[in-house]
């Protein structure tokens, strides 16, 4: 299966790009998929997690075709 | 009503024409709103400009469900939720937020509410240009975190 | 500044020119500001005037006052407090006050705070006159007690 | 001595005036100036007192030139 991942704020920088589509086979959890992609980068800030555009846990499963994003704690308003 | 623009806004007409618009003249008796602006210093730094990023989709959303929480807990009439994104200079407003309601705990306590959880989950980050102006330093930051505001 | 006003007032028209001639852009972050509107119906009736008396004299100190301790209590950097007086029309704006400062925890609990004090001190009385149309009826009332806020 | 006595709302219309002038001699507290004033007057609700346009409480004392004021509970905002 396959699902999309998008980093937000100083993760797109940190990542080099915003988006990206990745095999998830073996990865059915938000945490596996984040272990997967960190891999490599140094990433000393707390980051936050959402499924399908709801704020996810690292133990929230992930499906064929969803939506996950990781980004940094949010700073708006 | 929730918008979430790339344009600079002034809040004072934004509320009057919402008000106008929202046609409740009558029923309330009460109205509390918040704005934010942006100051030209930050952590003893001079801020001479920034950029607003939001995960388009996942902020709406999310704005969504901070109101529908908000006007289940109190009553209220209208909420208007204003939020800037993109390329903003010092003294421009960021974020309004305003409740009306027939009596003022409720616009109080929800417009509060509204805000706090705005700042502390909606997905908007801050990227701060430093320096007094944009030429002399060029050098930028990620804003880290939010402080509280209970 | 502190007004009190026979004359009906747009809230956001004052609010726009007093941040504009308070001319502390870059220092405030965060307004929060409340307005009392007056409603068409009280305590289930219809209410088509009202009067409002004041304690000239007395009601500007007490108002001074409250915004003092709003000042002693929170980092705030301006206060604008207005409230009409004499005779009023359903809709008309009866009270405003607003609060600038650095961050908002002060604009919001300071701006409560003022409203809250001056709903259950400070000497102003409201007559309210009953029925739909003033012709109708020309039964008044003196309303009893303010409600709560908190 | 003598001080100026005031009536606000539905107080005023109860005295039937707004403002008046008050010899008192042996009236030395705003307690004893109410009695005196509210005697042979139906008054059913709450009263504030203030002297000098500060609240004050019935055992406040008066002198000689000060402005006492007589009114219900606030009712603005």
């Amino acid at each position: 299966m396959s699902i999309k991942v998008l980093y937000f704020a100083s993760l797109k920088e940190v990542f080099g790009h915003g988006e990206e589509r990745l095999k998830t086979d073996g990865l059915n959890t938000v945490g596996k998929v984040w272990r997967q992609v960190s891999k490599g980068h140094d990433i000393s800030q707390q980051v936050l997690f959402s499924v399908n555009q709801e704020y996810a846990e690292a133990s929230s499963l992930v499906k064929d075709g969803d939506e996950v994003a990781f980004f940094p704690p949010v700073t708006g308003g | 009503m929730i918008k979430i623009t790339g344009n600079a806004f002034d809040p004072w007409k934004e509320l009057a024409t919402f008000q106008c618009e929202m046609n409740r003249d009558g029923e309330f008796g009460a109205c509390a709103n918040f704005i934010g602006t942006m100051r030209d210093i930050n952590e003893g730094d001079s801020v001479n400009g920034m950029f607003l990023e939001h995960y388009p989709g996942m902020t709406e959303k999310h704005l969504a469900k901070i109101v529908d929480e908000a006007k289940a807990k109190w009553d209220v009439l209208e909420t208007l939720v204003i939020h800037r994104v993109g390329k903003l200079l010092p003294h421009d407003p960021i974020v309004l937020v305003a409740v009306w309601s027939a009596h003022r705990k409720d616009a109080f306590e929800a417009s509060r509410f509204i805000m706090e959880d705005l700042k502390s989950k909606a997905p908007f980050w801050k990227k701060e240009s430093i320096g007094a102006t944009e030429k002399q330093a060029g050098k930028t930051r990620w804003v880290a975190k939010n402080t509280g505001g209970y």
